[in-house]
């Protein structure tokens, strides 16, 4: 079974690992991304995501295709979350199974990449000196 | 003669900070493009909003797409998910 | 924390995604091996897994102490269950956490192939024909 | 003048199998290396058996190796773990 989901709720990796088991499946790579503490040296109180999520859940449907196109992946389940996240929560979940392990850990790896690459997602910085800073602005860190 | 239609705009992460709303309907002459739209955005938006994705209706577009009545267009800057 | 078990019992994800949280950690990769439904196109009721346990646990730790010096792993959870295994339940786990993601997959994937290469565990096929036949064993794959 | 020395020896998988028992105590010389013991099961583990690896006391250990009383030798035929 495949899940493609933007969601406010954690992340249930149970419910990951139902979705992609299967008696034809001898491997099953999970990647949990994972909320810091700290960003390029300064300390971090945690990240706030914004989705815009029709076509965020789209495009994890498009990567999920391409896993199963390019990777053999049986079942895919990728699952984004949103809104103020702690240190420690668990914001993105890519879990694969395939008939062996190989596929399995690439299938994965370009899974999260695609997701980090392409998915309309955006992360604040809740710095613990109390700024905020949105990644990839270039007025936030100092790019400019 | 043209008329006008009107579309919503939806803005995200630091676009919606540079724009003071998270979206804005805009009534702009029916023909206009895509890119004549972000061209209108730019000032607001900043210099590299050129170089940002857009999508129309929840789909990726590009500069040359005619805009029709109630289209949804979403300003997409440069990602950050994981 | 790190987690180094040969068991009977069932193994428990949970318990692994536990081991490896950390706030200083932004990338957790798990690899899970199952028991599949076929080996070589011939159909499998399931995996018998011997272990010679005192050494495994060992060799198990040892390869934990080579993923954090080479890949930075943080936390290390290798887990492999013995015993009568029916089709689908998880036979292996590798978990690791890092601070980036290209070290938790890389520090997975090595621990499962040296998990595989190395460790004193051993599997023989249940034939849905009703044969057995351990893995490497030259007599039983028409290796001679 | 040299004593005997028992040293219990372990098989797995198909080892064991070959052995038809899981673990044999052996009375062997002081002084017998882990090669020569190899070599003594040799006929039964099977030709392939001198490539295999063995452990002594839940260390890998060499064909040099001197055993003594008491030591657990145990026979890790290739490993099919995962």
């Amino acid at each position: 079974m495949d899940v493609y989901r933007i969601t406010k709720e954690p992340i249930d990796v149970e419910e990951a690992l139902q979705a992609i088991a299967d008696p034809a499946v001898g491997a099953q790579a999970i990647f949990l991304g994972t909320v810091r503490n700290e960003f390029e040296g300064k300390s971090s109180q945690g990240l706030y995501y914004d989705a815009y999520v029709g076509l965020a859940e789209k495009e994890l449907a498009q990567i999920g295709a391409e896993l199963k196109d390019e990777f053999g992946a049986r079942h895919v389940v990728l699952i984004h979350r949103t809104g103020d996240l702690p240190v420690g929560a668990i914001s993105v979940l890519v879990a694969v199974s395939t008939g062996h392990r190989p596929e399995a850990f690439e299938a994965a790896r370009h899974g999260i990449d695609r997701v980090k690459a392409r998915v309309p997602i955006w992360k604040k910085e809740h710095w613990s000196d109390g700024g905020d800073a949105w990644h990839h602005d270039p007025t936030a860190f100092g790019l400019t | 003669m043209s008329q006008d239609i009107t579309v919503t705009t939806l803005f995200f992460s630091f676009a919606a900070d540079r724009m003071n709303c998270r979206n804005k309907n805009y009534v702009i002459p029916q023909g206009t493009t895509l890119g004549e739209m972000v061209h209108l955005l730019q000032p607001q938006l900043g210099p590299d909003s050129t170089h940002w994705l857009y999508s129309v209706n929840e789909e990726w577009a590009s500069g040359e797409r005619p805009l029709e009545d109630g289209d949804e267009i979403a300003v997409i800057p440069p990602v950050s998910g994981g």
